[in-house]
């Protein structure tokens, strides 16, 4: 090792304090040392050419300079003693000016601590290695993440200069900011005017691909070489078609307050953000699917239809409703409704009565006669068998056969209609309304074969195999009494719900007598208590095991029941049937208290002892239960295999298939007993999966499809569609009132109970609608659209993309100024935020241009202005200064009297900020306009015979003040964006103590991340105002330009570096490196780590944590540290 | 046990005992930066302190405090920059928790925890080192008697 | 008692063998106060394993390096305390944890021997018996009967769960509990603290002077994966000289220690293998006290949990800023 | 009849004091802190450090004259800054610290045995080390013979005895009251040695009774030594260590629970593999040795990072090996001398009797 010393006078700065010439001496004694110089500048050109000129001559393998800090000359030294054909990291240096002459007095002691300072750095440069950067490709696409002006500006900067940029909008159109203003200052142009040529600019840019309605959800990679995924959320117009002629937009039927406007204005769930709009496309605002209709089993979208009724268009809501289920009559009277359960109206006031909604429109349509058909497919000459014609075998036939198929239904009774037909009494559904449905299908062409019973599996087979039918739908239903296993179950008068119910409908009983006892609590047993009290029995007793609470009959048909007389005996359970003759005598009945849950859920009954006793009773109808009859399924040779709980065994469930060769099942066959509308939302399914089985789809792919497009839906919480302020901020209106047929009148004969609501009640109940999805998917826009535009089968979409650099411009959000209790919250319409003072200003704004108060709509003649509404204030906001205010409040000032000549501005504030060109100018305009500048802060704010008292104090003159205004209008501050922070996390950059990203350097590195390869424009990085931010955007532009300038990418060579030999893998350093630079690597069957130089930053925190060393940082490698300590030590 | 060890006398010869030997890690981007600045401003600070440069405060591995005691420091220093303000946003937050629990541990072997200190010293804050230089120097002294 | 709970062990063992390529238990052994290892593979071998009070030994350490070697699944044989050492290792990703099947045994307290030692005055003992509640042991000329309860280890005194492990495959339950009184945790630490520097200087001195270097401590260690790769043993970096005097046989601890801040668990094995008798759990327990007090943070209780010095927080709610301006 | 020299256990406290006054004197000293007995100057002794000559101590006698670390010599760069390009070394050696003459009394006769190998070691032919010659040169070894085996001790399987003395000066007998020379130097040296302390040494004729004590003190410990474990072959366990180099799941098997620390290496008499380094400090520095291990990772580790002995399977194997085979081949004796301070010490119960045992009937 044969080291150099240079030890550099400058001037008389080190060597008036320091006794140079000696310490180039002493130094010379160390080991290795072979040389030593002195310099009057080493830094100068003839100190650099000695040292060339002294590594040639002398040999020198490592080259120290002690002069100033290595902050100040070590690359200028590195570069001389490169150009000397010496590795640059062989050299290093010692800071006996800053760290010595400087700072001290005593000749002999700083000569001596130059002496050790060199020493120390002696040892550290006999480790000192020879050190190459490496070169990498980069990928020359650039991601910008924002679409407001700092964005635009970036993404057009570089596109012109010919690299491909993808631009990420979450929105529905760029423009950010800006396009919500009215004019800008200093200059009080258009906004809209010199903004949106750069957006129209942006949209058919060649180099540029904008992503609208996205957000990044993933970032890998490394500077040269990002790896972005994008949640694209779906528009539902298709950007090629849609020509923005607006049609859509007038035959909406949903409209949502719109935050474009700054809640000014209210826009249809079809519309253009606003008219410059880039993409110029419309946009359907779909939050996803409503909790009515999520909750519906049938995927009935109720918000759709109500809407419809809304707008009075009940024959388009019958239609909507149709495309999901075909029996909006048969549903309006015996649908469980669980759409009203979950309806997010039920947590304003009360839940909407969609059931009764649905059925003024089913009411509406049969008073104008026949159903109309729907429209048909073209035959596809394809035979469809359907076994069972309940809800779900009439249903599947409805759908396939629209969709071209020829449907033939066999149906074991006489009549069609399943349990519709035979477990339903009448005065639920009249026979009328339930043919009326049925007749439709048969109208679509649908045969139905009644009183042909499938007797055993070999007959399924055959309509497949010899009949000739492509696919075989089985929808037996679950119609056999559930066994109660108790004595004298088989005497006479003892009789099952569903035998009874059926032999009411086949007027095979007439008439009851004496007391009734119906054992059981679900919709069965209510239906023949009321059905047996219509025949004329003398007295009804239900007897339940459990209490109201667990009983599943539905509420309403309880009340209907009680009302009429029956009596509900709770926690009570037979124990025997005791009769005579074979003829039912007495029950005796048990009373039960409730146990811990069972397995259902529901609290288990636990028989009381002792508590038995006897009832007299004439007729004993069971309703406890069904199941599936699955005789016909395991009888034959190819028989079918049939679950523990009698339902039949699926082969894919997801897809209602039970076997390969195109058999499916659906309904209580597969559910066991469920509701109608389960029924229906089976036959609906099966309709789809034989559709796409007979197109020729393999049943993996339909499997595959049907789950993905399960999952892919999003379903509303009522909880989450609204916040709580939201909510409570609705109008309270309570849910129409429904005329029932009178007790007196309804019991001895079987008419319809529940009666149909009129018209003018119907659109009072359905304006009470929340439209939680917004889009209420009514498709009333896909009629209007000529161009074709609508797709609503759009789904979220995730993209990756490549790129080589990011660029953040995410602007900033609003700082809510709710928390200024004294400026009236909520409570004062007329005060109101800059922004929303802007669109008032603005001729394309929610009132054309004319400045209104919220309150009464009048002119304000007095308008007061607060600038710092949570900035510069600690207290309740921001200790930061929003830095556009000051500006914009002049404007909004000026533009104020050319609006109202004879108005008055004042504004209040803490200090005028106007250090830009031509600002403070503007400022002085603004008080030649006349506004009063007030300096001061505002304490509080009241409404006084119409006028809103502003009361404060003019600091200047230390005196109150007290205006009448008629409009305020707040300066709110600018806060980091939302989502902000998630996005730094993915992005991997920092943001400061308020949430803006932290820049790289606050003065010499303005747009650049801490992360390398990922650049700042505008406010996202702290508040600016539109010059700023474009200028931001050209930079960042200008620095992403130079980086991609370069094919190849070199890495700094200070960088962590690992020995894979001693690497143990335990991940350590992979824990702590902030910029994830350590991945992990397999070499030859060992897990280890290996640093991605490209990504390395020198921190050296890996090196600290590695507790083997086996992880070290170029240039600062423990072994150096050690050895300047070993230095240190010597005394 | 040891009777037997025949090995060198410590190399370590103090001069004088009035001489104290303090070592400081400084991260590159805010402390070395701001004892520059108290250099460049010619605050005048004893001459006891030798620096060592290291990119961030959290490069620092713990044992080289102790290294540093072993090898016979009067004091060890630390100074990186202000929590939040990491160059390496990081770095400091790691180190300020290996820090405390080394300034925690020193006295349960013996070692006066005065003698060891770790401070944030941001690139401005010349006069801040020049004060934490000054201190630092005088407690050491002060131990030493 | 204690047959019932072997049966109970050999039992369980059974009925995983078929799933475990390798089992880690404890088995008899010569010496006297001692057990050994044992590594079982097939049932014939079951009835080797044993489980008392003189299973003092954590398996865990053999579980890393171990696992590397092996393909499939090992079961290991731990007491309630051990089963800290595997929840730090999968908290750290050093050991997967479906590769390891944790058969947990509830304890009822571990002898200490050295402390045996040292009440029959470091005589050479060369048989003993034990019993439920007392232990025999008997020296070349004297026959010494003691409490157990004043012989378990230190950890057993603050021992919270015994019965309760906070982690494991299998569990089998031991009906005697562990009967002690408690003592207050780090009490032994506080009282040391309280002898002033210069003796504590003092104390470690002489302790090291005793040092031969031999890494038992460190390759004991369940947590010390680093053993053959220690840097202690390195030349360059040249962290320490390989002499072996007080001085370095100390450094060598405090590498030790900064490797398991925030990690140690406190099993005590670095304490009991020392052959100079050094109080090195002192220096781990020490080292978690700070922990404790600055994190709020115990080794080895949560598995997806990392350790405190790889970590941080913003605003560190237990650290003052020093002032020395 | 036969003369009986003896020394009365009564009078030895003051026959060590005594001869203390004219050599260094080591003894068996037990430190009553942490029951640790190890050879030390008889000048430490006081209510913590007291003689006990019961139990064998931890460190065997290697300890003394091969210590842990030592100093080898130090160096000192010296440059004339008129000519830089030249570095003069200068080289300087310890000084020899122990001039007067040692006594080391109350070793076991296994540790002697170890001493014995440790001269075939640094003191055999060519191989003459003088750092080792320096502290073993000029010393008494008075050996006491064992009356207490205790169960870990098994020199009689390779091929020595509780009472053979072996290259001893002295050899002791303790009787109870008595400790009875049963051997004795012929050299100038120990003449001279038991001419000056001859108050010390009595005489007396070998009477039956006294006779009768020592054959049975004999016989009891060799028997009892005997019974810890077989004899073993030098020659066959040669044969049966080669036959087994390549057995690796034996080894693998045998050593599981293994965890490569340095307890038994460092504890054990014949072990003296030792590491050299050199340490620098500026201009200074220094050449040093100290103990290494052979269960050590870095023992065979090369530079490249390519260790052949990776696993500790391969180390102990090598360790057994050096023992039970290729000290053999060399000196014709197990390197090995029965003293159990490995199994005494090792942490995880390893045995080396069950080891070489396994190894045996494979």
């Amino acid at each position: 090792m044969r080291i150099g010393i240079f030890v550099c006078y400058c001037g008389s700065n080190i060597g008036a304090t320091v006794d140079v010439e000696k310490v180039a001496q002493e130094v010379l004694k160390f080991p290795g040392v072979v040389f030593s110089q002195t310099n009057l500048y080493t830094c100068s050109e003839p100190g650099q050419n000695q040292i060339k000129k002294a590594i040639k001559e002398h040999n020198l393998t490592r080259v120290i300079v002690a002069s100033c800090s290595p902050r100040v000359h070590n690359n200028t030294f590195m570069r001389a003693v490169e150009s000397a054909g010496l590795n640059p990291y062989l050299f290093e240096m010692a800071n006996i000016r800053e760290q010595d002459s400087w700072i001290h007095d005593n000749r002999e002691k700083a000569t001596q601590k130059a002496i050790e300072l060199i020493r120390m750095t002696v040892s550290k440069v006999y480790k000192n290695r020879e050190l190459y950067p490496k070169y990498f490709d980069l990928n020359k696409n650039v991601l910008v993440i924002g679409g407001g002006i700092a964005g635009i500006q970036a993404a057009l900067d570089i596109a012109d200069g010919g690299k491909k940029v993808i631009m990420v909008e979450k929105e529905s159109s760029i423009g950010g900011r800006m396009a919500q203003l009215d004019k800008t200052f200093p200059t009080i142009d258009c906004s809209a005017c010199i903004l949106s040529p750069k957006m129209v600019d942006v949209g058919i840019h060649e180099n540029i691909e904008l992503l609208t309605l996205s957000e990044i959800v993933n970032v890998e990679g490394s500077i040269g070489n990002f790896k972005i995924t994008i949640k694209k959320k779906p528009r539902y117009i298709d950007l090629k078609n849609c020509t923005a002629c607006g049609e859509c937009e007038k035959v909406c039927p949903v409209s949502y307050t719109s935050i474009f406007e700054a809640g000014l204005a209210r826009k249809k769930a079809i519309s253009k953000m606003f008219t410059q709009a880039v993409p110029s496309a419309y946009f359907i605002n779909n939050k996803g699917k409503a909790p009515c209709r999520s909750s519906c089993p049938a995927d009935v979208p109720a918000q759709g239809y109500i809407a419809l009724i809304r707008e009075k268009k009940y024959l388009e809501a019958l239609k909507l409703h149709r495309e999901e289920n075909p029996f909006p009559s048969i549903c309006s009277r015996v649908c469980t409704h669980p759409c009203e359960i979950s309806c997010t109206r039920s947590l304003v006031d009360e839940s909407i009565s969609i059931m009764n909604l649905k059925r003024f429109i089913a009411d509406y349509e049969l008073k104008l006669g026949e159903i109309p058909l729907p429209e048909m497919k073209e035959k596809k000459f394809k035979k469809v068998a359907i076994i069972g014609s309940g809800p779900a075998g009439l249903t599947a036939s409805y759908y396939l056969s629209k969709e071209g198929y020829d449907v033939k239904v066999f149906e074991a009774f006489q009549e069609a209609g399943g349990m519709l037909r035979f477990g339903i009494p009448e005065y639920r559904l009249p026979s009328k309304i339930l043919n009326l449905e049925i007749d439709l299908i048969k109208r679509m062409g649908v045969e139905i074969k009644t009183n042909s019973e499938i007797k055993n599996s070999n007959e399924i087979w055959k309509l497949k195999e010899k009949d000739g039918f492509d696919a075989v739908f089985l929808a037996t239903g679950a119609n056999k009494n559930v066994s109660i296993q108790l004595d004298g179950e088989n005497l006479r008068s003892v009789i099952s719900g569903v035998d009874f119910l059926r032999d009411v409908k086949l007027l095979k009983i007439k008439k009851v007598d004496g007391t009734v006892a119906v054992i059981g609590g679900g919709n069965a047993a209510i239906d023949s208590s009321r059905t047996a009290l219509r025949l004329g029995a003398k007295e009804v007793n239900i007897f339940y095991r459990r209490s109201l609470e667990e009983m599943p009959a539905m509420k309403e048909e309880i009340k209907d029941a009680l009302e009429e007389g029956i009596k509900i005996n709770y926690l009570t359970a037979p124990v025997a049937i005791n009769g005579q003759d074979g003829k039912v005598t007495e029950l005796i009945l048990i009373k039960n208290k409730l146990g811990e849950l069972d397995s259902s859920g529901r609290k288990k009954p636990v028989p009381v002892k002792g508590s038995e006793y006897k009832f007299p009773v004439n007729l004993v109808i069971l309703a406890i239960g069904q199941e599936p009859d699955t005789n016909y399924l395991t009888t034959g040779d190819r028989t079918f295999e049939v679950l523990k709980n009698k339902s039949i065994k699926l082969d894919k469930k997801n897809i209602l298939l039970v076997n390969k060769d195109g058999i499916f099942a659906g309904g209580d066959l597969v559910t066991g007993p469920a509701t109608v509308t389960d029924a229906i939302a089976h036959g609906k399914l099966a309709a789809k999966v034989i559709n796409k089985y007979l197109e020729g789809n393999s049943l993996d792919d339909i499997e595959a499809e049907i789950i993905k497009e399960e999952g892919s839906k999003i379903r509303l919480e009522p909880e989450e569609v609204f916040t709580k302020e939201a909510l409570d901020s609705f109008e309270k209106i309570s849910r129409i009132f429904i005329e029932k047929e009178p007790v007196n009148k309804r019991i001895n004969n079987f008419n319809e109970v529940v009666h149909s609501i009129s018209e003018e009640r119907a659109i009072k109940e359905a304006q009470r609608c929340l439209n939680c999805s917004i889009c209420s998917e009514c498709h009333e826009c896909i009629k209007v659209c000529e161009a074709n535009a609508i797709n609503y089968n759009q789904k979220e979409e995730i993209i990756t993309k490549e790129v080589g650099a990011i660029v953040v411009a995410t602007g900033t959000d609003i700082f809510n100024t709710d928390v200024y209790e004294e400026y009236g919250g909520k409570e004062l319409k007329d005060v109101i935020s800059a922004i929303q003072y802007e669109r008032l200003m603005c001729a394309s704004g929610p009132t054309g241009g004319h400045i209104k108060r919220l309150s009464d709509n009048k002119e304000p003649k007095k308008i007061v202005f607060l600038s710092c509404v949570g900035s510069r204030d600690k207290s309740k906001g921001m200790s930061y200064c929003s830095a556009a205010c000051c500006m914009y409040l002049a404007k909004q000032a000026i533009l104020t009297k050319e609006h109202i000549p004879d108005s008055i501005s004042y504004i209040f504030y803490t200090d005028i900020r106007s250090p830009g060109k031509d600002y403070d100018e503007f400022v002085m305009r603004a008080k030649e306009y006349g506004t009063q500048y007030i300096r001061g802060k505002v304490s509080k704010i009241y409404k006084k015979d119409g006028k809103l008292i502003v009361k404060g104090v003019d600091t200047l003159i230390s005196e109150p003040v007290e205006i009448d205004a008629d409009l305020v209008v707040l300066a709110p501050a600018m806060i980091p964006a939302k989502n902000s922070k998630q996005l730094a996390e993915i992005l991997n950059i920092t943001t400061g103590t308020f949430g803006f990203y932290t820049e790289s350097h606050p003065k010499l590195r303005p747009v650049e991340t801490n992360t390398s390869g990922i650049y700042l424009a505008g406010a996202c990085q702290s508040p600016k105002d539109i010059p700023e931010s474009v200028a931001q955007g050209s930079a960042t532009a200008s620095k992403i330009l130079a980086l991609m300038s370069k094919d190849k990418l070199l890495t700094d060579p200070i960088v962590a570096k690992v020995d894979q030999v001693r690497c143990i893998g335990c991940n350590k350093c992979l824990f702590v490196c902030p910029f994830n630079a350590i991945e992990e690597v397999n070499l030859i069957n060992k897990k280890i780590v290996k640093v991605i130089e490209s990504v390395c930053k020198g921190c050296g925190l890996c090196e600290a944590t590695c507790p083997i060393d086996a992880i070290s940082l170029n240039g600062f490698t423990d072994e150096m540290i050690l050895e300047e300590l070993e230095a240190f030590s010597i005394f | 046990m040891n009777f037997i060890n025949e090995g060198s006398k410590s190399l370590n010869v103090k001069n004088k005992k009035e001489d104290v030997k303090i070592v400081a890690f400084l991260c590159n981007w805010c402390s070395y930066a701001g004892a520059d600045a108290a250099g460049t401003s010619r605050l005048r600070q004893p001459e006891d302190i030798r620096i060592i440069r290291v990119p961030c405060s959290g490069r620092i591995n713990p044992l080289f405090i102790l290294k540093a005691f072993n090898l016979g420091a009067d004091g060890v220093l630390v100074s990186g920059c202000h929590p939040n303000d990491c160059h390496y946003s990081e770095g400091n937050f790691y180190a300020r928790r290996r820090l405390e629990v080394i300034k925690e541990f020193l006295p349960f072997i013996g070692i006066d925890k005065r003698r060891f200190s770790y401070q944030w010293v941001s690139a401005s804050e010349a006069q801040k080192w020049q004060k934490v230089v000054i201190n630092f120097v005088k407690i050491i002294k002060e131990i030493n008697g | 008692m204690v047959n019932i709970l072997e049966n109970k062990l050999k039992e369980k063992i059974s009925s995983l063998i078929e799933e475990l390529e390798i089992i880690i238990g404890y088995s008899e052994s010569k010496a006297p106060l001692k057990i050994n290892p044992v590594f079982i593979k097939t049932k014939e071998e079951i009835d080797r394993l044993i489980f008392n009070n003189l299973c003092v030994n954590n398996l865990a350490t053999y579980s890393y390096y171990l696992s590397a070697d092996t393909k499939g699944k090992i079961g290991i044989i731990l007491k309630p305390c051990d089963v800290k050492s595997i929840i730090q290792l999968i908290s750290e990703e050093l050991l997967i944890k479906n590769k390891i099947k944790t058969i947990v045994i509830g304890c009822n307290g571990i002898i200490d021997y050295k402390k045996i030692n040292k009440a029959v005055n470091y005589q050479k003992i060369i048989s003993a018996k034990l019993d439920e509640n007392n232990i025999t042991v008997n020296t070349i000329d004297k026959s010494f009967n003691f409490k157990l309860k004043d012989f378990f280890a230190q950890k057993c005194y603050v021992c919270n769960i015994y019965d309760n492990p906070p982690y494991y495959d299998e569990f089998i339950e031991n009906d005697l509990k562990l009967n002690l009184e408690k003592k207050k945790e780090y009490e032994d630490i506080e009282e040391f603290e309280k002898s002033g520097l210069e003796k504590i200087y003092k104390f470690w001195e002489e302790e090291f002077n005793n040092c031969i270097r031999c890494y038992a401590c460190r390759n004991i260690c369940p947590l010390e994966v680093c053993r053959d790769k220690c840097i202690a043993q390195l030349d360059e970096p040249h962290w320490q000289s390989h002499k072996i005097n007080s001085s370095e046989g100390k450094f060598f601890q405090l590498i030790r220690i900064f490797h398991l801040a925030g990690r140690c668990t406190e099993c005590g094995e670095c304490e009991r293998v020392c052959p100079a008798n050094i109080e090195l759990l002192k220096l781990m327990k020490k080292v978690n006290q700070i922990i404790l007090k600055l994190f709020d943070y115990r080794p080895g209780l949560i598995l997806d949990m990392k350790p405190p010095l790889l970590t941080f927080k913003n605003v560190e709610q237990n650290i003052k800023d020093e002032e020395l301006i | 009849m036969e003369k009986l020299i003896y020394i009365k256990k009564e009078s030895l406290k003051n026959f060590l004091e005594k001869i203390s006054k004219d050599y260094d004197v080591y003894l068996p000293i037990q430190n009553k802190k942490n029951g640790i007995i190890n050879f030390d100057s008889i000048n430490i002794l006081n209510e913590n450090y007291i003689m006990n000559l019961k139990e064998k101590t931890r460190q065997s006698l290697k300890f003394l004259f091969f210590p842990p670390y030592e100093s080898l010599f130090e160096f000192e760069y010296k440059k004339d800054i008129k000519n830089p390009e030249v570095t003069e070394i200068a080289l300087s050696k310890p000084g020899n610290s122990n001039l007067r003459e040692k006594v080391i009394f109350g070793i076991k006769p296994c540790d002697v045995r170890g001493i014995d190998y440790l001269d075939l070691v640094f003191n055999s032919g060519n191989n003459k080390d003088p750092y080792y010659l320096n502290k073993r040169e000029n010393t008494i070894i008075i050996s006491i013979g064992c009356s207490i085996v205790y169960p870990d001790c098994f020199c009689t399987s390779i091929g020595g005895s509780p009472f053979n003395f072996g290259n001893a000066n002295i050899g002791l007998l303790d009787i109870g009251s008595d400790l009875i020379v049963t051997k004795l130097d012929e050299s100038e040296k120990i003449k001279k040695f038991i001419a000056d302390y001859k108050d010390f040494f009595e005489k007396k004729d070998m009477d039956d009774e006294t006779e009768n004590k020592i054959n049975e003190i004999v016989l009891q410990s060799n028997k009892t030594c005997s019974t810890n474990w077989k004899k073993i072959n030098p020659e066959n366990i040669t044969a049966k260590m080669e036959s087994t180099f390549k057995e690796d799941a034996l080894w693998q098997e045998i050593t599981k629970k293994c965890i490569s620390c340095a307890a038994c290496t460092y504890v054990c008499p014949t072990c003296v593999c030792f590491n050299i380094a050199d340490e620098q400090k500026d201009k200074k520095g220094e050449r040093y040795r100290c103990w290494d291990f052979c269960t050590n990772y870095y023992y065979t580790l090369e530079a490249s990072g390519h260790n052949p002995r990776e696993k500790i399977y391969q180390r102990y194997r090598n360790k057994i090996n050096c023992k039970y085979n290729y000290f053999i081949k060399r000196n014709k004796n197990l390197y090995c001398v029965g003293c159990g301070r490995c199994i005494d010490v090792c942490p995880v119960g390893m045995d080396i009797r069950e080891i070489v045992s396994s190894i045996i009937s494979f």
